[in-house]
């Protein structure tokens, strides 16, 4: 099985016809994912790669049945992408672009919580569910494998770096989930954790996470009940404090936030926290043995 | 993006919040001019960093000609490592008490905080739990006027500056949404004669947002070498190591500044290269490592949008323009792995696929050119 | 019993020490009114007529568990106040100000019926259940009295005349409800209706109806299955067309709305329609025997 | 209150929505420079009443002097019983497409309702159903660009009317909020040269919320009378009877003229005069039920917050200053009336307590002076 995503999804393409949301339609497609339709506006009635366009999500739903849309629109028109996707009855959103203002991603995101859809990103790079040969992303097909490690990251290319060491070591994945990289996301540890505990298939997690935030240390509280082992690692270990968080987030953070804190917190739940990235696939063979 | 504290508070008072009378000045005789004109001021250094007041870049001139003198002692001042170009000149305050008040995004539970103290004047960082007033804004509601009375209420004010505070209180929450404010902090909010003012303000703009204000000023932050990158539209931070590094994702990087410290190594800077960049900011942003004359240089790139042949071009590119001198650590992997591998290999780079072993080496050759 | 109101409500005044607050909170008290608590910004501490004034609804709610609030602050107050009473638990919200702006009753409507709110008005004259000696509103004390019928209007004095005509008549009531003479307001005929269906005390119902809008005719789909006799007066007999509903009424009523459109709609249902408001208690007489 | 042509389109203007070039003109010499200006133009009649085109209220001036000549006929002119006081000059239009549009509030669903259709050009109630596209609004979300796609799509457009229409809808949600329109209404919303322009609009404002706008020029509207009772602060309308009546509480003054009408009666107009009114707004607008010159003065009072003795006052007042000429029909019940119906008594009035006998009487009295 797998988590979120499933070879049931049928999926659009809001943005189908920009340079990126056709070359990822085409990755998608070649990687098994049921693309059953694409939106650009004022190009409805073309076909992309065998995949009908639509004006609007209206329509492609209406015609397609589609629960899922991953978006490649410009950042100023996300916000407007993401409410016709969910007010249009997708349970399923994956936002790819960065730099989306911080109060339109508060706005999608309380949005969905009121209509129960799962927002993945934004500036993610999608969730892939290999065992399901299925994703919804930018993320390279080839790194992935079917298996039984579930991993959820909040940055793109360490997770790469990372999935594909695990798969180098014959440690598949149900899921692997990006979370998005902008100061308000869909998801949190939490959420997918709770996903991954639910998933029969998935018998490891592997957590991605770095300085800023209190994300890990909310986690950390969830991971004691969880009856799954997770492995950690956590980026940041080097970075000059101050440096990244800001004055706006040390407001908030009050001391959390930082490398130290977050380790103390996961290590303390239970998890294992590795020093570096290439040590996260042999301690996950470890708890899996 | 940061805002000078003048133009901050020129905001807060286009919302109606009061704001001590005040000039900007950039020479002695305009400092002296302000006096004149607003009595004793505070002259206050406009620099985009913290805790000024300690470091010295707020100072009090009773007269116009002592005004002048000291203008000419601040502007020009390294304060913190900025270089003070003007100062704000502000009518003295006769404060009674002093306040804290903020709005800002908590990133954990995605929705806007209000934070309040009576413990003004000093860092919110520095004051403790049981003295701050913390409202989180239902953003399907946001803040109506009682919102305002409930923080006010809860601080314990009372008279006219519990009605002042409740006041504020949505005006700068409307500051913080119209204006997509990361942070709008006016600390300290003194009150003066029994009325609430505005005596120091932060606002810091959400970069992504700006598109949508033109009316605010850009400020640019930063050294030259951050200023030039951000140009190129990348993430940049000096650090003050020896091997420069180039990444691709901001995990990504940061995973390869711990790999360097793993192995003993100091980085110089944090390099985000992006998640899709092309040849030609890519080369420039190699440019600019270069330029920066490091130990080494260490490129560390998981191909994903990224193009390994991309980020292979952009080296040869850098390489047979400006030149590379130092030592050169390539790890490369991933979208056209295969290609890229063998671009460098025909320049004579050769590169690596296991980052370990990439940041390991990285370190090693800055240990020999040292 | 009653519907929404009953002994158990436990009622705060927001707006108390204004000269409507304050005589009216004389009045309900008088009636039997659980009067827990007032709010006042600014004036909280003070006691009038034996009954606390807070600073906010928050302090209310936590010292004295109000769960019902009267709202009686100035028109452009009103938005805000009603927030502050949803917004702190209260749950029934009587809304008494005329000439709130539309936007802001769209605005506390909707929240309303996020937060499971009951709403009666704005521009009410409230609700009464006399058989639990409570009201919430203005209405003249004097008029009611405990029995079978509930009553459900949308304007003041007119339903004031038709009560005390069921009063003089011996027909008492179980509660009666004024929804409020504004374009939009929290109830509509047929939420009232399915109150009134649910209540085993009420045997007959008597709605005061009027030309304009379409709710009476809404109504009449439910009076159909609602198991109680139905006695309508409808008040714009004599009202020349156009005259009330405007233009931007007719672009959405496109013929409904008028007394015609109303009449067939309740009298197919299965209400009797009488024509003068004098004529209603004798009619409801008839459906009780 | 509703907005004339010209200002309703000024406002669309300000929110980006083009209009056609149009002068307002009060005389027949700015009528002829208009015309000068803009070239061949529809001269309309700024009256607030829809169907002005077949009254005769638009006329076509191809000339400077022929509208010099019509603006002559025009200003002026009655026009479905209001005086034509200005006219707008608005430049002709090549017309290729008459489109409607409306964003207005259903108070059924308690929400914003957006309007569409490509039937335009006529009333929208004379439209059939199947060719108007109909969309409500959540207002927890509100229209965000796709909204207006969908209607666009909705409706058949393409190419650039498409993008033009959707944004069109954003803009005049916009209004509608923003403005605290209960209508805004383009019709026709023409297509001219393969663009969107806005031939003809109408605004209507809410009353209630003209106290947040005071950017919005306050038009009075209706006969002296009704203004005259309107600056009293209560509803009234006139009609075409011979009974006077005054009545409180809208529904009780509707009930009232259905009582009038039932015993044969016919009511010379609508008089709310509130739910608590006191002694002097009500004896002024007694006044004027005097000053109409009725056959019979009808009041009909059921005391809630309205007290009796207050209304028995005031009719005592108006009895003793301007005195009451025509026969007074006084029901009064409710709050204080004991003491309302002594104090008429004791000036030879006698009050009734049934509406049913109180209104019978009036239309006899009614039938007796004819």
């Amino acid at each position: 099985m797998a988590i979120l995503l499933t070879s049931q999804s049928r999926v659009i393409v809001q943005g189908m016809t920009g340079n990126q949301g056709r070359f990822h339609t085409g990755q998608m497609v070649a990687y098994g994912t049921q693309v059953v339709g694409g939106v650009s506006p004022g190009k409805g009635g073309r076909m992309v790669d065998g995949v009908p366009v639509f004006d609007t999500v209206r329509e492609a739903v209406a015609t397609t049945h589609a629960d899922a849309s991953i978006v490649f629109v410009p950042a100023p028109f996300a916000k407007d992408a993401a409410f016709e996707a969910m007010e249009n009855g997708i349970r399923l959103l994956v936002m790819i672009p960065e730099h989306i203002p911080v109060q339109d991603a508060i706005a999608i995101v309380t949005r969905a919580r009121d209509l129960g859809v799962v927002v993945i990103g934004p500036n993610t790079f999608g969730i892939i569910s290999p065992g399901q040969n299925t994703k919804m992303g930018i993320m390279p097909n080839h790194i992935y494998k079917p298996g039984p490690v579930g991993v959820v990251a909040r940055s793109g290319t360490l997770s790469y770096e990372i999935a594909f060491s695990l798969t180098n070591a014959g440690l598949g994945q149900t899921t692997v989930v990006g979370m998005g990289g902008d100061p308000v996301v869909g998801q949190t540890f939490v959420s997918v954790l709770e996903e991954f505990k639910r998933d029969p298939d998935t018998h490891a997690i592997v957590m991605v996470g770095e300085i800023g935030g209190s994300a890990e240390e909310e986690a950390a509280e969830h991971i004691k009940s969880l009856g799954k082992p997770v492995v950690a690692y956590l980026a940041g270990r080097a970075a000059p404090p101050g440096k990244r968080m800001g004055h706006a987030g040390a407001i908030i953070e009050r001391g959390r936030g930082t490398l130290e804190s977050k380790e103390k917190a996961l290590t303390a739940a239970g998890a294992q926290v590795v020093t570096m990235p290439w040590q996260v696939a042999e301690a996950v063979s470890k708890v899996l043995r | 993006m940061k805002q000078y504290e003048y133009l901050a508070k020129q905001t807060l008072a286009s919302y109606g919040i009061p704001i001590p009378p005040g000039k900007v000045v950039d020479n002695p005789d305009q400092a002296r001019k302000a006096v004149e004109e607003i009595g004793p001021a505070a002259l206050k250094a406009q620099v985009l960093v913290g805790g000024r007041g300690k470091a010295g870049g707020i100072r009090f001139a009773s007269t116009p000609s002592e005004a002048a003198q000291l203008a000419q002692q601040m502007i020009g001042m390294d304060l913190k490592g900025y270089t003070v170009e003007r100062l704000y000149a502000e009518a003295k305050l006769d404060i009674d008490q002093e306040l804290y008040i903020s709005v800002t995004t908590d990133r954990n539970t995605k929705e806007p905080l209000v934070m309040a103290s009576r413990a003004g004047g000093m860092e919110i960082e520095d004051v403790s739990d049981d003295q701050i007033v913390r409202r989180y804004v239902d953003p399907r509601v946001g803040v109506e006027p009682y919102f305002g009375r409930e923080m006010a209420s809860a601080l314990g004010l009372d008279g006219t500056i519990f009605k002042e505070f409740a006041d504020l209180v949505v005006k700068l929450y409307r500051i913080y949404q119209e204006k997509d404010a990361e942070l709008v902090e006016i600390n300290p909010l003194t009150v003066v004669h029994g009325h609430l003012v505005a005596a120091d303000a932060r606002l810091n703009i959400d970069d992504s947002a700006l598109f949508r204000h033109p009316e605010i000023e850009r400020i640019e932050e930063g050294s030259d070498l951050e200023r030039k990158v951000h140009e190129i539209g990348l993430a940049y931070v000096e650090l003050d190591g020896d091997i420069a590094v180039m990444a691709n994702g901001a995990g990504m990087a940061m995973a390869t500044l711990d790999a360097i410290q793993y192995f003993g190594g100091k980085p110089a800077n944090f390099l985000d290269a992006g998640g899709g960049a092309s040849v030609e900011p890519t080369a420039q942003a190699l440019g600019v490592l270069v330029s920066m004359h490091p130990k080494v240089i260490f490129v560390n790139i998981f191909g994903g949008i990224t193009r390994c042949d991309d980020v292979a071009r952009a080296i040869l590119q850098v390489k047979q323009t400006v030149g590379i001198p130092v030592p050169l650590v390539v790890r490369l992997v991933g979208t056209n792995e295969a290609e890229g591998v063998k671009l460098l290999a025909d320049a004579g780079i050769a590169a690596y696929s296991e980052m370990a072993e990439a940041a390991e080496q990285a370190v090693k050759l800055a240990g020999e050119g040292r």
